[in-house]
C-alpha cells in the first residue's frame, strides 16, 4: 500500500471567473479506522491564499509549519503579501530539498494573485515538480476518480455560485468511490472581495 | 559502453538505475615500428537499444596520449576528464609533454581508489620521447599491465586466438593499421554489443592521426 | 567566519565610542574616484569617472559600472578590488532569491542582503571592513529605486547623491539641480554635469562610465552613446 | 541544533532528514511512491542556420496523465536551451540551478556562454549524484563555435551529435530521423521534421501525448519559443454541459470572511542612524 494512502483524504482546487476554490473531504483515520471527521488539510496561508496538503497526516502538519515558518520569515522581512505563484516556488523548494527524503505529501495551491487578482491553482507531486493547468488541479487518494468529475464538470468562465456546486459535487461524488476519504467536506470560495467557507453535506460512511 | 537511458511506458519506474552497465565494446590498441594504432567500434547501448551509433570511444588526454574506453559511458567519460586535467597541469609544471606511464598511473590511481563504484576497463596508448610507443592496459579493479597489444570490452573475447596468432612485433604502420581493422571487423560481428564503424587513431612522433572505416569498407570475412 | 579560536575582530570601539577602522574606510571612500547616482520619474542613472593615471591604460577593459541581475546595477567609490568580492556577492545573492521564489529580487531585498555581507566585516575574525561605498540603482515594480550602502553596512535610499572624492561639492550640486520631475534623459545629463564638478582634466566618454535602469532593465551606456551626452555638455 | 521551538533557517543542499524514517516506513511495507514522470519524447537537430529543440508535453504519473500541457523545454540562457525526460521535478530543478550557474558565469565573464561549458556543468552535477538524479537530457545551442546538440544521460555521460531523442518515445522519435534527417537542411525542413519527430512520440508512445513545442535557435539572433507549436490532439468541443443547478450541494454552515480592500504597500527602506557615516 502506499504511504499517501495511509490516512486518507482528498483535495481539489479549480479556477473560475476573477475566483478560485479549494475544496478538501475532512477525514482523518489510520488506514480502515477512521479516527476524526474534522482533520484540516487546507490551510489558509494569506488573504487569498490557500494550500491543501493531503497525505501522511504527520507531513500534513509539519509541511503546513515549516511552510508558515518560511512565508512569515518572507513577509517579515520584504514588508508585503506573497504572491500564490511565489508560495508555490517556495513549496516547490521545500519539497525538493528532501528530493531524497521525501516528506509523502502532494501539495495544491489556490489562490488569487494580489497584485491583479488573477486567479491561480497549481499542485505538485510529493518532490516539488508544480503543475499550472488553466482549469483544475487534484490531489489525495481519490484523484482517478477526481480527475473523470472534473474532466466532465468543469467549464471555463464560472461565477463564483456555479463554482461552488461544480467543485462540491466533483468533491463528494469522487469521495463516495473512495473508502477512506470523505466524512464531510469544506469549501472556500476565494473571491478578491470575501471568502466563503461552506461545509458540505456528505455521506457519513 | 552503457549509456543508461529512458523510461519505457512499460517499465516506468526507474529502468536506467537498475540498468546493467553493460560493457559492449571492442578497443584495441598495438604497437608498431615507431608509435601505436589505436581503434574501437562505435556502439554506445542501452539495453536493446542503439543510443549512439557514431561514438568516438578513442579519447584525448594529450597530444600525444589517448586512452580507449569501455565500461561505464559516464564512469570512463569522467575518469578521462580528471586524467586530462591532472596532465595538463602536469605538463605546464613538467615544461615538456607527459610519459605516457604517467597518464597510465594516474588512470590506475582513479580505478582502483573507486575500484567499488566505476565500471570502466582502459587501454592507455601514446608516445613518448622515453620509451616511443606504449600501451598500458587498466582494467576493471585498478591495476595496470604494459602490453604490446592488448584488447579490451565485450568483443575482445571472441578475437583473443586471433590476435595471438597475428600478432608481431616491430610491424610497419600499415601493417598495424590492418591487424587493428581486422581484429575489431573480427570483434563486431561475433559481439552483438559493438558495431557502427571502426575509428582508429595512430599516434606517433608527430602526434596522432584519426580515420575511420565505414561499415561498407570493412574487410570481408567469413559470414557462412 | 571566527573559526579560529584566537582570530579578534580588528573592528574594536575606541574609549569615546568610535569603530576607527570603519572611519578609516570611509576615508578610503572618499579618497576615491566619483560616483553619481539620480533618479529620475521614468528609471535612475549611475555614473561614475574612471580616470587613468597612464595614456598606455586600455580603457573599457575593466568596468566599474557592473550589472548585478537584469534589473539592478552597482557603481561604487574607493577600493576596486574589494568591490569585486561585493559584485559576485551580489549575483549570486540575486540568483539565490529567483531560485527560491521565481521572481526578480527587489532592489531592496539585495541592498539589504549585500549590506549585511559588510556588516559583517565590521563584526568578525581576521578581516578588515569593505573600503568601498556601493551606489546600487534598479527598477521594480514599476519605479526606480537608487541606495547607497557604507563600509559600516548601513544602507540609505537617496532620491540622487555623490559618493567619493568631492562628494560634498556633488551634493550640494544636485541639491539645487534636483527636482521629482526629472526626465532619465535629463537625469543622464545631470550626473555628467555633477561628475564634472572637480573634475580634473578633461572628461572624455573614455575616462567616465554611466549606467542607466529603467523598465527596460539596466544597461551600462556604450563610449559613443556617452560621447553624445557629452556633446550637449559646455 | 537549534531549539526545539523554532524551526531552522534551511541549510543550502539536499536535506537527508526524512531518510531514517522513510527507509523504516518502507521496511514496514510502505515503500516510498513514484514522483512524476515525463515519459517524453524529446529531440533536438542542427540545421543550416543553427538548431531546433522539440519536445511533446504530457507528464504521467504511474498511467495518469498528471499534465497535459507541461513545458519540456526549458529556458538555460538567451543562447541554449534544454529539453528534460525522466523525472519531471528533477528536471526542472536542475535546469534551473545549472542556468542560475550560467547567468552567473555570463556576467563574469562579460562575453556568450558556450553550449560546452552547460554541458560540463549538466554532467559534472549528474555524475555527482550518482543516476539518483533521473534527468534525461537533450541540450541544444549556439555558440561563436556554431550550433551543438548534446544528449546527456542521468548517470553523466554525454554523446555530442548532430541529431539526438530521448524520453521513452526516443525510439519512434529517433526512426524518423535516421530516414530523413540531412546535413544543412533548411529552418522549413528543419522545423518539420521536428514536428513530425514528435508527433511519432505523440501518437506511438503512450508515454507522450498531446502538444508539440518547438524551440528554434539561430547562430543570427534571439532563439525563438515557439509554445505549443502544433496542437496534436484537440479535445472534442462539449455538445452538452454537466451543469449543477444552483442549490444542489447541501451545506450544513457558511461563514463569510469579508476582506477588506487589501492594498499592498511598499514601505521605502528608511535610512539607519549610524554614527561614522559619509552622509551624516
Amino acid at each position: 500500500m502506499s504511504i499517501l494512502a495511509y490516512n486518507g483524504g482528498a483535495v481539489v482546487a479549480m479556477k473560475g471567473k476573477d475566483c478560485v476554490a479549494i475544496a478538501t473531504d475532512k477525514r482523518y483515520g489510520i488506514q480502515a479506522q477512521t479516527i476524526s471527521a474534522n482533520f484540516p488539510k487546507v490551510f489558509q496561508m494569506g488573504p487569498t491564499l490557500y494550500v491543501g496538503l493531503p497525505g501522511l497526516a504527520t507531513d500534513t502538519q509539519t509541511v503546513y509549519q515549516r511552510l508558515k515558518f518560511r512565508m512569515n520569515l518572507y513577509e517579515l522581512k520584504e514588508n508585503r503579501i506573497m504572491r500564490p505563484n511565489t508560495f508555490s516556488a517556495m513549496l516547490s523548494n521545500l519539497l525538493y530539498e528532501r528530493r531524497f527524503g521525501p516528506y509523502f505529501i502532494e501539495p495544491v495551491v489556490a489562490g488569487l494573485d494580489p497584485i491583479d487578482n488573477k486567479p491561480y491553482v497549481c499542485n505538485m507531486d510529493l518532490i516539488g515538480c508544480p503543475n499550472e493547468p488553466e482549469d483544475f488541479v487534484v490531489s489525495g487518494t481519490c484523484t482517478d476518480q477526481l480527475y473523470g468529475m472534473c474532466e466532465a464538470l468543469w467549464e471555463p468562465n464560472l461565477s463564483p455560485d456555479e463554482l461552488f456546486e461544480t467543485i462540491s459535487q466533483a468533491l463528494v461524488n469522487a469521495a463516495d468511490r473512495d473508502a477512506i476519504s470523505g466524512w464531510g467536506a469544506v469549501v472556500y470560495i476565494i473571491e478578491k472581495d470575501k471568502i466563503t467557507e461552506k461545509h458540505v453535506k456528505t455521506r457519513m460512511d | 559502453m552503457a549509456a543508461s537511458v529512458v523510461d519505457t511506458y512499460a517499465d516506468p519506474n526507474m529502468s536506467w538505475m537498475n540498468a546493467p552497465h553493460s560493457t559492449g565494446t571492442s578497443i584495441m590498441a598495438c604497437e608498431f615500428d615507431g608509435g601505436v594504432v589505436i581503434g574501437a567500434d562505435s556502439r554506445t547501448t542501452t539495453g536493446a537499444y542503439i543510443a549512439n551509433r557514431v561514438t568516438d570511444k578513442l579519447t584525448r588526454i594529450t597530444d600525444h596520449i589517448y586512452c580507449c574506453r569501455s565500461g561505464s559511458a559516464a564512469d570512463t567519460q569522467a575518469i578521462a576528464d580528471i586524467v586530462t586535467y591532472h596532465l595538463n597541469f602536469h605538463r605546464m609544471e613538467l615544461g615538456e609533454p607527459p610519459l605516457v606511464q604517467t597518464a597510465a598511473a594516474i588512470f590506475r590511481e582513479l580505478c582502483y581508489n573507486y575500484r567499488d563504484s566505476l565500471v570502466a576497463g582502459i587501454l592507455v596508448a601514446g608516445w613518448d620521447k622515453k620509451k616511443g610507443g606504449q600501451i598500458y592496459s587498466v582494467p576493471i579493479g585498478g591495476m595496470v599491465q604494459r602490453q604490446a597489444v592488448s584488447i579490451g570490452g565485450s568483443g575482445s573475447s571472441y578475437v583473443y586466438g586471433y590476435v595471438d596468432a597475428n600478432f608481431k612485433p616491430n610491424m610497419s604502420k600499415e601493417e598495424a593499421k590492418k591487424f587493428v581493422t581486422n581484429t575489431l571487423t573480427l570483434a563486431m560481428l561475433r559481439d552483438g554489443s559493438s558495431g557502427g564503424v571502426v575509428r582508429l587513431g595512430v599516434i606517433t612522433e608527430t602526434g596522432v592521426e584519426r580515420l575511420v572505416i565505414l561499415g561498407d569498407q570493412l574487410p570481408k570475412f567469413y559470414e557462412g | 567566519m571566527a573559526s579560529e579560536r584566537y582570530s579578534f575582530s580588528l573592528t574594536t570601539f575606541s574609549p569615546s565610542g568610535k569603530l576607527v577602522q570603519i572611519e578609516y574606510a570611509l576615508a578610503a571612500v572618499a579618497a576615491g574616484g566619483t560616483s553619481v547616482g539620480i533618479k529620475a520619474s521614468n528609471g535612475v542613472v549611475i555614473a561614475t569617472e574612471n580616470k587613468h593615471k597612464s595614456s598606455l591604460y586600455d580603457e573599457h577593459s575593466v568596468n566599474k559600472v557592473e550589472m548585478i541581475t537584469g534589473h539592478i546595477g552597482m557603481v561604487y567609490s574607493g577600493m576596486g578590488p574589494d568591490y569585486r568580492l561585493l559584485v559576485a556577492q551580489a549575483r549570486k545573492t540575486a540568483q539565490q532569491y529567483y531560485l527560491m521564489y521565481h521572481e526578480p529580487i527587489p532592489t531592496a531585498q539585495l541592498v539589504q542582503r549585500v549590506a549585511t555581507v559588510m556588516q559583517e566585516y565590521t563584526q568578525s575574525g581576521g578581516v578588515r571592513p569593505f573600503g568601498v561605498s556601493l551606489l546600487v540603482c534598479g527598477w521594480d515594480g514599476g519605479r526606480p529605486y537608487l541606495f547607497q550602502c557604507d563600509p559600516s553596512g548601513a544602507y540609505f535610499a537617496w532620491k540622487a547623491t555623490a559618493m567619493g572624492k568631492n562628494f560634498n561639492n556633488g551634493k550640494t550640486f544636485l541639491e539645487k539641480r534636483y527636482t521629482e520631475e526629472l526626465e532619465l534623459d535629463d537625469a543622464v545629463h545631470t550626473a555628467i554635469l555633477t561628475l564634472k564638478e572637480g573634475f580634473e582634466g578633461a572628461m572624455t566618454a573614455d575616462n567616465i562610465e554611466v549606467g542607466i535602469c529603467d523598465a527596460a532593465g539596466f544597461r551600462r551606456l556604450e563610449p559613443a552613446h556617452v560621447k553624445d551626452y557629452l556633446a550637449n555638455i559646455p | 541544533m537549534a531549539s526545539i521551538l523554532v524551526p531552522e533557517i534551511p541549510a543550502p543542499g539536499f536535506s537527508f532528514e526524512n531518510c531514517q524514517r522513510n527507509a523504516f516506513l518502507e521496511q514496514k511495507g510502505f515503500p516510498a511512491p513514484k514522483a512524476t514522470k515525463t515519459g517524453t519524447t524529446i529531440v533536438g537537430i542542427i540545421y543550416a542556420d543553427g538548431v531546433i529543440l522539440g519536445a511533446d508535453t504530457r507528464a504521467t504519473e504511474n498511467t495518469v496523465v498528471s499534465d497535459k500541457n507541461c513545458q519540456k523545454i526549458h529556458y538555460l540562457a538567451g543562447n541554449m536551451y534544454c529539453c528534460g525526460a525522466g523525472t519531471a521535478a528533477d528536471t526542472e530543478m536542475t535546469t534551473q540551478t545549472v542556468a542560475s550557474q550560467l547567468e552567473l558565469q555570463r556576467l563574469h565573464t562579460g562575453r556568450t556562454v558556450p553550449v560546452a561549458t552547460a554541458a560540463t556543468l549538466l554532467k559534472r552535477m549528474l555524475f555527482r549524484y550518482q543516476g539518483h538524479i533521473g534527468a534525461a537530457l537533450v541540450l541544444g545551442g549556439v555558440d561563436r563555435t556554431g550550433p551543438h546538440i548534446y544528449c546527456i544521460y542521468p548517470h553523466g555521460s554525454v554523446d555530442k551529435l548532430p541529431y539526438a531523442t530521448m524520453g521513452s518515445g526516443s525510439l519512434a522519435a529517433m526512426a524518423v530521423f535516421e530516414a530523413r534527417w540531412k546535413p544543412d537542411m533548411n529552418e522549413e525542413e528543419g522545423k518539420k521534421l521536428v514536428r513530425d519527430a514528435i508527433a511519432a512520440g505523440i501518437f506511438n508512445d503512450l508515454g507522450s501525448g498531446s502538444n508539440v513545442d518547438l524551440c528554434v535557435i539561430r547562430t543570427t539572433g534571439p532563439a525563438q519559443y515557439l509554445r505549443t507549436y502544433e496542437e496534436a490532439n484537440i479535445k472534442g468541443k462539449k455538445q452538452g454541459s454537466y451543469r449543477y443547478p444552483l442549490g444542489t450541494t447541501a451545506v450544513l454552515k457558511q461563514r463569510i470572511i469579508p476582506l477588506e480592500v487589501e492594498s499592498v504597500t511598499v514601505r521605502p527602506v528608511q535610512p539607519m542612524e549610524v554614527e561614522a557615516s559619509v552622509s551624516s
